[in-house]
């Protein structure tokens, strides 16, 4: 039991767990399309990250590395900032595109960037309009 | 060791308002039984489990932040129960399964 | 006394999880809101449970800034169908058609 | 027995966090999706707890809690009303041919192909495994911890993380602070788009609770920042709560608030950054190098800067969430 435990300590298993989460999350983020699912999933990889950091300074004897957790720290309001901002460009996305989704397959390389947004995606009326102005 | 007894007594009474609250999230068959099921018995559990943990507090700023926070999740409570009962009311039940 | 109080974060802890089921299976969006708000407050609860086991009293802090923000996502919640109202309607007329007309989903 | 028990509480809570992320990432829908992730940011405050960080436990909570699962919700809203409008169609135009696709596919998303399924799982898969290999080889290590211990004299302040952000580590925080405002900057030079429409408040209640929750937001706020020189609080955390009493109001505000006025509003959103910017290059010409303090100066230039750092904060992180440049400051 006591070995049992000491194996289990939160130095070893929360690093394992967070590194779980960040293939999770790197799988959400191959497989689903949508594009606010990819956003969690980058969130979720984040996460394992900061996981595997505290995990590791938590190690050992005596209070956890000071400069692991304020990089962590730093790495959180990173996090969320760069979410919102994603976001914003997922709504931006939808209201040109009319879709918040990537599409499945990468789309012509030399095609102009106009000429992707109205084949591949529905015809935007709004982004036409925009243009016009 | 009264005050102990006293906390084991209410932490262990606030525990089964918990196990209540989460039995009736899941047994209940509409979100307005549910409703009721979560806000009455969820903000007694932690009001008994906060009335044990401030006979440990201490002193009276510990107590008063914990006072502090039972009146702030009641507060939370009321209003997300209301909000939510608000828009089930208003935009019907089923729309997140569209 | 440590114990008891890690036991019945533990206990807590377990209820969440039971909880997630409701999340998983809804079926309205009302349903999963009010499972997020109930582990919101045994979330509070299990903070300050542990604030005792693990002798960190700022914990107490945390779980004071959980029950402060408690009320942001639900408000959020509800601001979902920020549309303007369909058609201006008092909120109470409303109620008794089951399903909406399609008209705001 | 309590050490078990602990091991018990453990493995429950990471079991709980992967199975949650596990279902967030294969929901079908999003609003599925969302309250999971909420879930999981409340279950990860309290990996942090185990893992003795309660800094990063009330930056989670004040994030998690206020301010990402909100934003995830009012993107919803914003995806649904778009596919909405969409659907209608504009009076003088002919509605969307691709409509009712659109609006099935705002809030939904549908299963990935089988295709992918093969090569994804391989390389999550050889990811993590190498990744739990390194960290399983990977020798304990005291870390920089007596380090800091040593230098907390000149540091300034009592608290090792406050010292690590603010003293020893200033430019990290000097760039991360300078990236907050990049990316709300980012945000503008999208457009003004997605103001949200005030809404009269359905029933007493709410207003109630606004006027009980934004005094005491603030005052938690305050008491954080306060707390920060010597407990688990600062900047950060500060600026969180602030930042999320604010998208409260933004969210139940029952009538149009006036716009906040241009100027003060830019002054305040790079006042971090500026004042930090100006003590680290006072510090260059008088103290000891860029972004460094003579000790006996310490204290109180990090009260300053962390002042202006919690506003700055709150400020971006509101208007991020209103994602637009304000009005009529372009004609």
């Amino acid at each position: 039991m006591e070995w049992l435990a000491q194996q289990l300590a939160p130095g070893l298993i929360y690093p394992t767990a967070g590194a779980i989460l960040f293939a999770l999350g790197l799988y959400g983020l191959i497989r689903r399309h949508h594009l606010v699912l990819r956003v969690l999933a980058l969130n979720i990889m984040g996460s394992g990250v900061f996981m595997v950091l505290l995990g590791i300074a938590a190690r050992g004897e005596g209070p956890p590395d000071p400069v692991a957790q304020a990089l962590t720290l730093t790495g959180i309001v990173v996090a969320v900032s760069a979410t919102a901002f994603a976001l914003a460009l997922v709504v931006r996305l939808a209201r040109i595109t009319g879709q918040a989704m990537m599409l499945p397959g990468p789309p012509d390389d030399d095609a102009p960037v106009d000429d992707i947004s109205r084949e591949e995606h529905a015809p935007s009326t709004e982004y036409e309009r925009e243009r016009r102005e | 060791m009264i005050a102990n007894t006293l906390t084991v007594i209410l932490i262990l009474a606030g525990l089964v308002f918990f196990a209540a609250g989460t039995a009736g999230l899941l047994r209940f068959p509409d979100v307005y039984s549910r409703l009721h099921a979560l806000t009455k018995a969820d903000n007694v559990g932690l009001g008994l489990v906060i009335l044990g943990l401030m006979l440990q507090a201490g002193g009276p700023a510990d107590i008063l932040k914990l006072f502090l926070i039972w009146v702030l999740v009641l507060a939370a409570g009321t209003t997300a129960a209301h909000m939510v009962a608000q828009r089930t009311w208003t935009h019907g039940e089923f729309e997140s399964d569209r | 006394m440590t114990v008891f109080y890690l036991g019945a974060a533990l206990f807590l802890l377990a209820t969440i999880l039971l909880g997630l089921i409701r999340v998983l299976r809804g079926p309205g969006s009302g349903d999963r809101m009010l499972a997020a708000q109930l582990f919101g407050t045994t979330g509070v609860t299990i903070l300050l449970l542990l604030s005792l086991t693990l002798e960190t009293p700022a914990l107490v802090d945390v779980a004071l800034v959980f029950a402060l923000l408690a009320v942001v996502a639900a408000v959020a919640f509800v601001r979902q169908h920020g549309l303007p109202e369909p058609s201006g309607t008092p909120i109470h007329q409303r109620h008794g058609q089951k399903k909406e007309p399609d008209d705001d989903r | 027995m309590s050490d078990l028990l602990l091991v018990v509480f453990d493995l429950v809570l990471l079991v709980g966090l992967l199975g949650v992320a596990w279902r967030c990432l294969a929901s079908t829908d999003l609003f599925r999706a969302v309250v999971l992730f909420i879930t999981f940011g409340l279950l990860l405050a309290l990996a942090w707890v185990r893992l003795e960080a309660p800094d990063i436990a009330l930056a989670e909570a004040a994030i998690g809690a206020g301010i990402t699962g909100a934003l995830l919700l009012v993107t919803l809203e914003r995806l649904r009303s778009i596919a909405v409008e969409r659907r209608r169609g504009r009076p003088d135009e002919p509605p969307d041919p691709a409509g009712a696709d659109a609006l099935l596919h705002a809030l939904h998303d549908p299963p990935p192909p089988r295709r992918t399924f093969v090569p994804a799982l391989t390389f999550a898969l050889v990811v993590g495994g190498l990744m739990v290999t390194a960290l399983w080889h990977q020798p304990d290590a005291v870390g920089l911890e007596p380090v800091v211990d040593e230098h907390m004299g000149v540091s300034g302040v009592d608290h090792p993380i406050t010292a690590v952000l603010l003293n020893f580590r200033a430019y990290d925080t000097f760039l991360e602070l300078a990236i907050v405002l990049i990316a709300l900057l980012g945000a503008w030079s999208l457009g003004r788009y997605d103001r949200l429409p005030a809404r009269p408040a359905p029933g007493p209640i709410l207003p109630g609770t606004l006027r009980l929750l934004v005094p005491v937001a603030i005052v938690t706020g305050v008491y954080i920042l306060w707390a920060g020189s010597h407990a688990p609080g600062g900047a950060f955390q500060a600026g969180a709560i602030l930042g999320a009493a604010g998208i409260l109001l933004v969210l139940a505000r029952p009538r149009d608030l006036p716009m906040a006025p241009s100027t003060p509003l830019r002054l305040g959103l790079a006042a971090g950054v500026g004042l930090f910017l100006a003590i680290g290059i006072i510090g260059l010409f008088i103290g000891p190098g860029l972004l460094g303090y003579p000790p006996e100066w310490a204290y109180p230039l990090i009260i300053v800067i962390e002042v202006a750092a919690t506003l700055s904060i709150a400020l971006t992180l509101v208007a991020l969430f209103i994602a637009g440049r304000p009005a009529g400051d372009d004609h």
